[in-house]
């Protein structure tokens, strides 16, 4: 029985494999990749600005100052100001608290409920996933932002329902990837030998389809935020978000358009506040993917 | 072609030595080009060119000139109009304009309904065998003399007959193309229908046969739909229009500025305000709305987005109209007194409110969002903490004439020129669930109003409506805000344009240097 | 003999195959197309078969991960082809499964320590720290350091891994463990180490097992017994030794000389199959063996050959022996 | 494959049904009267509701919903509650328009996007694939509104290069034809004009081939660099054959399957999603179409205009999957 | 040790990839050579760099990450490692072709048999068309393939896996190459359809008298076809030879394990033999004999020092102390 004896393990391998769990190998990877680390701290700085706007401006985004209307970026306005004679550079971080808001939750909201639907479809299958996967079918169909639009008629336009509508147009994405994930999951061989040692479909489920699935739901959602974002900008930009005074960035830039020769840096920063923002999602989003999804690593 | 460097405006085909095409970009397309069958300014804005009227308001003003009529006799007790027609005018298919015209018109009108017509029975108080319906009989005395007979004495009649709804269509054309006359206008006017793409342009040309002769200068006009305020002044700034509505106020210096380019002016013939419904609490208390008539800086907001073209607002109707009560004294901007009102109503911290503010910009308010804000920081002050609601158009007009709003962004413009057209319109008990949005409702002002509607004598009528307006200033159903200045812009070698109130210009003298 | 631990009778399973506009079926795959054999106690059953032949469908009916279409499974006794879905999972404590791929076998978000814990969780067996204490001790059974039991499954090599599948299947300590291919994957010289263990364990815990394979060589060495699985259906099954020292069946025959053997002086006749193997959603009429089958009679091409016993022992399903064991069956 | 095409139409119907049901009763749930819109602030109340009674919106929803599927059957798609006109008639100027503008936006996004996709994948890891992937991510990272009126700020307005809005010089307009300029000033032999529309096309087409463009790059070269990591790539170069080919050969035609997908998916989120370019640039097409309506209450006019954006979108996609079955003999529709 | 008929020799090959984690040294001093008109096995086990020394001669080697450090492939006298790549792809396909051992996803599956198959001739020969046909299907037929005008019009998921190797090896076979690699062309394969494959290789390498170079880890099959065998380990050679004498006098302990592990068919032994641990991956070992850690005989300057190719007979040669003083003669 000499081989049944524990195994000498190559002395060089245990040191540098200690106990790491897939996350902790995604995250190291994550950190190996330096556009995802640039992302990051784009999104990092963003969350900060949002977090200290209050204390940064302490007077608030709403500051009208009408005879200093327009004025160009100078020491005291560092942007600019707006035609109410506000601080562009307050409003621009201010309205980093909305966009972020907006793009988590909205986010959040989809794959809340595009998750739930997902899984009953992918994992019961049958006339459930038939109806549930026709759904999506039927929403996909729709132009989204005229969808989204249309949603927001109908709640009044406001940034929550901008943020409901968002999260409406983005459930069947989310339903869809989480679907296709289970039903591959499913097939994976661990799930048949946890069914082969007598689990049952709940504990398969949260045990083994959910946390399998995890990975791509994290990189979808991180780069649905980046959508999420524009999305809400460009329903801003309609006049279909924010209501005023906020400071929601696309609001900021269809304000601007009418200013756009007087007072272009009313136009140029909310619109590379957007950009930048959306930039750093997107970057860590394919960072994200390269370390979490196993298909990308050799 | 239109690329930039032609900003002379030159057509890049042909080589023309003077421009004789007019580009006129505007903020959307026509709805309908039978100007009785549509409500919209932008459809008058172009029949306003094929069609005339019997009578003409002034060129820049809603006096009473002549138009298709070359004279008038009211009878003494205002029951009777008897018009003399212009001879020798040609419909632009080439039939005879002539009495038997005018009757069949107005018999098309008064036989229609509220959806064919729908402006008629507003101005003439409803159709044939209506009880409110004013004109009880027309009919051609002569080949060119028309008598109408009215039940009761309308005051403003002329002025209605003036108004682009009632001007007279070709009957030929009307027969010939029934349903789709909307799309194929025939007149009289100095210009002839061409070609209409929708929601992108009508164009029109020269009447060669135009009754006054030398008009219209201009061999071709083109109403261009451009539907972004700042992509239409792009475009007129790239030379790719001559002639550009619903500039932004902002931009009224730079084009100032510009030498290719001028600023037009239109005259103000409307008022943009706040309502108040005054069925809401606490808005039911006079001093809570007087006291926010305080803390409003009208003139900050004139000078900031209505680009100091404007006037603050004193009143629920223009200066330029007759009536206007001079003699009242604003509620000055004063937050001290503001607040003490506020304390008085019971109000000493302030409230929450909804600040509703429109969604579109009208030439009585360029952008109702800004000037939303604006009150909201004013409000502010006085503690009251509006909250900005803002709905689609179609839903904002709904939810405001339901009286769901606290306070809501509005405005009128004067469709003839009439103070009924306002005071009545807007503030009467009886016009409550239509345009009485504030439920505003006051028996002696109705009393007033109602005698007001069939005075003929000028100056009496004007004495009743001075009252009115004394009782509205007090009672503060609305604060009144600005009676703005709609702008125009256009290039520097457009000459003869003169925009008139109504918002439809004539543009037979128009013409380029 | 002792007794037979499981027992399955006719086993089919066929896979629907649907199209049309409303995805109707249109056909089957019939994976596996009637299967019936017994496994004693204490003994090793190996199955071996070519690639797409129903080796796994098979195996995964018999503990009902696949729902068969036909047929009947008894476990000591009992029917259990109709037993509730609740009561089948208990059931599953007795009978266990190792799997070919020890890469996708082992969730690879669990560490090994909940891997293994997991068997006796779902079968609420001991506390925490029993559990714990089970878990240490299987894995320096299996061996492997107690040590690893805070690892995943990618920070192990292929037969490390395999190990702890074994390990999972040993939890519950169960009669019965299938082995699908588990050493397939393997290379030669960790392959043998599996198979040691595997045949020690057996000693250790008295399992029995149901070996499948396609290495004849594996296949031999571990079973105490052997059938031989041709699209769908068992074409021979005996005794190890008499099978392949004495095939019957022309395809066994075939199959056996087929196998190169790792001796360069070992000199034999090759059988050589002509073409491929029929899908098995379109298998031949009569004999599925009959378009390869260099004995291929008149017979064949209709009628499906009973698989029956042609000495003791030793089943065929083959026309060549049909009448001799025909008569003396019936 | 002609049952396939038909299965796949069958199918369809269900969808669009849904969509339709799901769209009349959304805009019915939206507040506002399209007769008091359509007249006006100033109209009096007799005059909505006798409005209301004509366009038949007195009736219940029910009854409309059924009398607009039939007429759907009948090749009715309504009229417009404004303009009065069926809106079959009316649509197509808008759809061209649109059409116009998301065909050469999807051109110069397929050309650019493929071949930067390929480069960068061909030479991995080098400047042009760097260079080329962080303008990839910008282009899917910028908002097209502000590309939009960045584009007219700086090539109309600060330049004066090109023209700010519309399709055509207005001054000297387009003869409609098939309402698709391009070819409309070709078939006048207008090349001065044909001119004139390539120069109207140039800003919007640019801010809306951007993130196709930018989808596109990076698909074709994450899609490419799988390929020619497989076995069959290997064989080909095993053969001896030149890496040129290899790439524009072996490589391309597997690697274009996904990106067919995107394309498809991208066409069809250019002609519902133009919304944003069209307002900026006064583009007269079908998503300013629609989002006027949707202000104007147009009900026939919005269920109609996206239930034909949404069939234009299942169309190409469909066309993509049988494009698959031409590029993939593996593909086989039975 | 250059043989008369020696069609390529490769010396102290080394092959790395650069990666993440460092230099991976694949393959790591790799020594053999292949005699005209035999077949030579390559056996060890997974990852022990079998499939990177094929693709290092055929200049195939994934670049980046993967890059030839260090050695002399020498084809014919020409060295491999500093051909240009114009002049590599005028030997690939022509002088030394090349099969693998997935036949489902060797093939393009866009592409008719008939267009890959005559692609390959094309490449390397100005042909008319109906000339290049007609080779294809000669060619086609020489390796069994049944109705070959007709699959030349086939894509290959209309074939089944036996077919798409012999495809494979007709494409391989189409140009007359001195050399064929087949690396593990069998091993996706079943027994039966194996049988077939082996039986269709010996014959072209007895018919044609062309090379082969047959990796596989199946020590079976080299019994079975090979002339010579190299066994390695780890991206070394530990030994090389003649199989006969291999198989019947092993010299490497990993050898002997090896051979000793294989189950026989042909009876039951009681308990097999098994070499204990793992397979180290490349680059883990930095010094002394890379077996040393699972080698039954290891002594002290096995885990200090590297051991050379030692012949142990004429023809045949080990790595491993052991063998050091029994001959005594160093390569
Ligand atoms: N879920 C399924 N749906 C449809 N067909 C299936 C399914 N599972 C297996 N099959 C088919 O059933 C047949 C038998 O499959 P099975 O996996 O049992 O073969 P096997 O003998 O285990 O093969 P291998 O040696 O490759 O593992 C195959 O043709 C396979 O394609
Ligand atoms: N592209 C690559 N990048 C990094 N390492 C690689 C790459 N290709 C191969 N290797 C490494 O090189 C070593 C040798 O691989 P190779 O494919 O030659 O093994 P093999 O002997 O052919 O194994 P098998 O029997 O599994 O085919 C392996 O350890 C592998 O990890
Ligand atoms: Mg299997
Ligand atoms: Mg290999
Ligand atoms: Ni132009």
């Amino acid at each position: 029985m000499a081989e049944l004896a524990p195994q000498q393990e190559n002395i060089q391998a245990v040191k540098t494999e200690d106990v790491s769990s897939p996350w902790k190998e995604a995250w190291r990877g994550f950190k190996k990749n330096k556009p995802a680390v640039i992302g990051s701290f784009i999104v990092l700085f963003f969350i900060v600005i949002a977090l200290l706007a209050p204390l940064l401006k302490p007077d608030g985004f709403n500051v009208q100052n009408l005879p200093d209307r327009l004025q160009g970026p100078s020491s005291e306005h560092w942007l600019g100001t707006d035609d109410f004679g506000r601080d562009i550079f307050t409003r621009v971080i201010y309205g980093a608290r909305i966009s972020l808001w907006v793009g988590f939750f909205s986010v959040v909201g989809s794959v809340v409920v595009g998750s739930l639907l997902g899984i009953v479809a992918g994992y019961y299958g049958k006339w459930i996933d038939t109806i549930i996967s026709r759904f999506f079918d039927i929403m996909l169909a729709f132009p989204s932002i005229l969808l989204a639009i249309a949603i927001v008629a109908v709640l009044g336009p406001s940034l929550r329902n901008a943020l409901i509508a968002i999260a409406i147009i983005n459930v069947p994405n989310f339903g869809r990837l989480i679907r296709s994930k289970v039903l591959s999951v499913k097939q994976e061989e661990y799930i048949m030998s946890a069914k082969a040692i007598g689990m049952g479909d709940a504990r398969i489920l949260f045990h083994h389809i959910l946390p399998n699935s995890m990975a791509p739901i994290i990189v979808q959602g991180t780069l649905a935020i980046a959508t999420a974002i524009i999305e809400a900008a460009a329903l801003g930009f309609l006049g279909l978000g924010a209501e005023p005074p906020k400071p929601e960035w696309g609001k900021m830039l269809a304000d601007s358009t009418q200013y756009m020769i007087q007072a272009p840096w009313t136009m140029i920063f909310p619109g590379l506040a957007i950009m930048l923002t959306v930039l750093g999602f997107n970057l860590m989003g394919d960072g994200l993917r390269d370390a979490l999804d196993p298909r990308m690593k050799s | 072609g239109c690329s930039s460097k032609s900003s002379n405006g030159n057509s890049s085909k042909g080589g023309e030595s003077a421009q004789d095409t007019l580009i006129f970009g505007r903020g959307g397309d026509s709805v309908g080009l039978d100007p009785a069958a549509v409500t919209d300014g932008e459809s008058f804005k172009v029949t306003k060119n094929i069609f005339e009227t019997l009578v003409e308001f002034g060129r820049q003003d809603t006096e009473i000139h002549e138009g298709l009529a070359t004279k008038w006799d009211v009878s003494p007790d205002g029951l009777t109009y008897t018009f003399d027609l212009r001879e020798g005018v040609k419909f632009q298919d080439g039939t005879d304009f002539n009495a038997d015209a005018v009757v069949y018109n107005f018999n098309r009108w008064m036989n229609g309904d509220a959806d064919k017509f729908p402006y008629y029975a507003s101005m003439f108080g409803g159709y044939k065998g209506d009880e409110g319906h004013v004109i009880a009989d027309v009919k051609a005395l002569d080949k060119y003399k028309v008598q109408f007979t009215l039940k009761r004495p309308q005051a403003p009649f002329l002025k209605n007959l003036a108004m682009s709804p009632f001007a007279i269509a070709s009957p030929a054309a009307i027969d010939k193309y029934g349903d789709k006359f909307t799309e194929n206008p025939v007149g009289t006017g100095p210009f002839k229908f061409v070609s209409w793409s929708r929601n992108d342009k009508v164009v029109i040309e020269k009447n060669k046969d135009y009754w006054k002769k030398g008009y219209p200068k201009l061999n071709k006009v083109i109403f261009k739909s451009i539907p972004e305020n700042s992509a239409r002044l792009n475009a007129l700034k790239n030379g790719e229009i001559d002639l550009a509505d619903g500039i932004n106020p902002s931009d009224a210096d730079g084009i100032k500025a510009d030498s290719n380019l001028q600023l037009f002016e239109r005259p103000s013939m409307n008022v943009g305000y706040l309502g108040f419904t005054v069925t809401r609490k606490p808005f039911d208390n006079v001093k809570v709305r007087q006291a926010l008539n305080m803390a409003i800086d009208r003139q900050a907001i004139i000078d900031a987005f209505f680009g100091g073209k404007g006037v603050p607002a004193k009143n629920p109707m223009p200066p330029v109209i007759g009536g206007y009560d001079d003699d009242i004294q604003p509620y000055e901007f004063n937050l001290d007194k503001a607040k003490q009102l506020l304390a008085e109503a019971g109000y000493p911290d302030g409230f929450e409110m909804e600040l509703w503010a429109m969604p579109v910009p009208r030439p009585y308010m360029p952008d109702g969002k800004k000037i939303a804000e604006a009150i909201q920081s004013n409000f502010a002050k006085i503690g009251v903490k509006a909250k900005i609601v803002s709905y689609e158009w179609a839903t904002y007009l709904e939810k405001a004439s339901k009286g769901e709003a606290d306070a809501y962004l509005l405005g009128w413009t004067g469709d003839n020129g009439d103070a009924d057209n306002f005071l009545y319109a807007l503030l009467d008990k009886d016009s409550i669930g239509s345009n009485n949005y504030s439920y505003y409702s006051n028996d002696k002002l109705h009393d007033i109003l109602i005698k007001a509607q069939s005075e003929v004598d000028e100056g009496k009528r004007n004495e009743l409506y001075k009252q009115a307006q004394e009782i509205i200033h007090e009672d503060a159903p609305w604060a009144p805000l600005a009676h703005s200045t709609p702008l125009l812009a256009g290039s520097a070698k457009l000459k003869g344009f003169y925009p008139h109130p109504t918002g439809s210009d004539w543009l037979d003298e128009a013409s380029f240097e | 003999m002792t007794e037979s631990l499981i027992e399955i009778q006719d086993l089919k399973k066929h896979f629907p195959l649907t199209g049309g506009v409303f995805g109707k079926t249109v056909g089957h795959v019939k994976a596996v197309d009637g299967v019936s054999f017994s496994v004693r106690k204490g003994e090793t059953l190996g199955i071996v078969g070519e690639s797409g032949c129903g080796k796994s469908t098979t195996g995964r009916m018999l503990l009902r991960l696949i729902e068969p279409s036909e047929g009947s499974i008894k476990f000591e006794g009992k029917d259990i082809t109709n037993l509730s879905k609740k009561d089948m999972r208990a059931l599953r404590r007795d009978m266990q499964m190792v799997f070919q791929d020890p890469f996708a076998s082992l969730n690879p978000r669990h560490t090994v320590e909940k891997i293994l814990e997991e068997p006796l969780i779902v079968h609420g067996i001991g506390n925490a720290a029993e559990r714990k204490q089970k878990v240490k001790e299987m894995l320096e059974v299996v061996g492997l350091s107690s040590y690893y039991a805070k690892r995943y499954p990618h920070q192990f090599s292929g037969g490390q891994r395999q190990r702890i599948g074994i390990a999972r299947a040993l939890m519950t300590r169960p009669k019965l463990i299938i082995a699908d291919e588990p050493v397939s994957a393997l290379d030669v010289s960790i392959q043998s180490q599996v198979l040691n263990l595997l045949e020690d364990l057996q000693k250790e815990f008295d399992l029995t097992y149901i070996f499948i394979a396609h290495d004849l060589g594996v296949v031999r060495h571990i079973s105490d017994r052997v059938g031989v699985m041709y699209l769908g259906r068992m074409a021979e099954l005996s005794d190890s030794d008499k099978l392949y020292e004495k095939p019957l069946h022309p395809y066994t025959q075939a199959l056996l000389s087929a196998v190169p053997i790792p001796d360069p002086d070992f000199k034999r006749e090759t059988i050589l199959l002509q073409g491929d193997i029929p899908s098995p959603s379109n298998p031949p009429k009569g004999c599925a063996f009959h378009t390869r089958c260099p004995h291929s009679m008149e017979v064949c091409k209709s009628i499906t050959p009973v698989f029956q016993e042609a000495e003791p022992g030793h089943y065929v399903a083959c026309h060549l022996y049909s009448e001799d064991s025909s008569m003396t069956n019936k | 494959m002609l049952q396939y095409t038909m299965r796949r139409i069958l199918q369809l119907i269900p969808v669009l049904l849904g969509m339709t049901f799901i769209v009349f009763m959304m805009i019915r749930l939206i507040p506002g009267n399209p007769a008091q819109v359509i007249l006006g602030q100033q109209a009096t109340k007799e005059a909505v509701e006798a409005l209301t009674r004509e366009l038949g919106l007195n009736h219940p929803w029910y009854v409309q919903f059924f009398d607009y599927i039939k007429g759907i059957f009948q090749g009715d798609l309504g009229s417009s509650l404004r303009t009065r006109t069926p809106v079959t008639e009316e649509i197509w100027p808008y759809l061209a328009a649109t059409l116009e503008l998301s065909v050469v936006a999807m051109i110069i996004a397929i050309f650019v996007g493929v071949n930067a996709g390929i480069i960068s994948a061909w030479f991995q890891n080098s400047w042009f694939d760097y260079l080329a992937m962080i303008l990839a991510l910008l282009g899917v990272s910028i908002p097209i509104f502000w590309l939009g009126l960045m584009e007219q700020w700086t090539f109309a307005i600060n330049l004066h290069w090109l023209p700010t809005t519309g399709r055509e010089n207005i001054r000297d307009p387009i003869e409609a034809i098939t309402n698709l300029y391009l070819i409309d000033t070709l078939l006048q032999g207008r090349f001065d004009q044909f001119v004139e529309v390539i120069k109207h096309l140039i800003l919007p087409g640019l801010a809306l081939a951007t993130i196709p463009m930018a989808i596109i790059a990076r698909m074709t070269r994450s899609s490419m660099l799988e390929v020619m990591r497989s076995d069959f790539i290997r064989t080909a170069r095993a053969k001896g054959m030149k890496m040129f080919w290899v790439v524009y050969k072996h490589s391309l035609k597997n690697a274009v399957i996904p990106v067919l997908t995107v394309i498809g998916l991208q066409m069809g989120l250019l002609l519902g999603g133009a919304i944003l370019t069209e307002t900026i640039f006064g583009w007269p097409g079908i998503g300013r179409y629609i989002y006027d309506a949707i202000g104007f209450r147009d009900y026939p006019v919005i269920q109609s205009g996206i239930l034909i954006v949404a069939f234009i979108f299942v169309m190409i996609n469909l066309i993509v999957d049988l494009v698959y079955a031409a590029v993939d003999p593996r593909i086989k529709y039975n | 040790m250059a043989h008369e008929r020696t069609v390529l020799s490769v010396e102290k090959l080394q092959t790395s990839f650069f990666t993440d984690e460092g230099e991976i040294p694949a393959v790591d001093g790799v020594d053999f050579h292949v005699n005209e008109g035999e077949i030579l096995g390559i056996v060890g086990e997974s990852g022990c760099g079998k499939s990177v020394t094929s693709l290092s001669i055929m200049g195939l080697v994934p670049k980046p990450p993967g890059k030839i450090t260090g050695g002399k492939i020498l084809f014919q006298n020409e060295d491999l490692t500093k051909a240009s790549e114009r002049r590599m792809r005028q030997i690939r396909g022509n002088d030394i072709a090349m099969i693998f051992q997935e036949p489902m996803t060797s093939l393009n599956p866009l592409f008719t048999i008939g267009n890959q198959l005559m692609e390959a001739i094309k490449i390397h020969n100005k042909w008319p068309k109906a000339k290049i046909k007609a080779r294809a299907v000669e060619i086609m037929k020489m390796v069994g393939l049944p109705r070959a005008e007709e699959l030349m019009e086939e894509y290959p998921h209309q074939l089944s896996g036996g077919m798409r190797q012999r495809v494979m090896i007709a494409m391989a076979m189409v140009c007359d190459p001195k050399l064929l690699i087949a690396d593990e062309p069998t091993t996706a394969l079943d027994v039966t359809i194996q049988a077939q494959i082996l039986k269709l290789m010996k014959d072209l390498n007895t018919k044609l008298n062309t090379a082969i170079i047959l990796i596989t880890h199946d020590l079976g099959v080299v019994a079975e076809v090979c002339d010579r065998l190299v066994v390695m380990y780890s991206g070394k050679v530990v030994e090389e030879g003649d199989v006969k004498t291999i198989f019947t006098n092993p010299q490497h302990p990993y050898t002997k394990g090896l051979i000793q592990s294989v189950p026989d068919m042909r009876k039951k032994q009681q308990r097999l033999y098994s070499i204990p641990g793992n397979v180290p991956r490349p680059g883990s070992v930095k010094e002394g004999c890379r077996f040393a850690q699972r080698c039954e005989f290891a002594f002290d300057r096995c885990w200090k020092e590297n051991p050379e190719l030692y012949e142990t007979d004429s023809n045949h040669q080990t790595r491993c102390f052991l063998h050091e003083n029994k001959v005594g003669v160093t390569v």
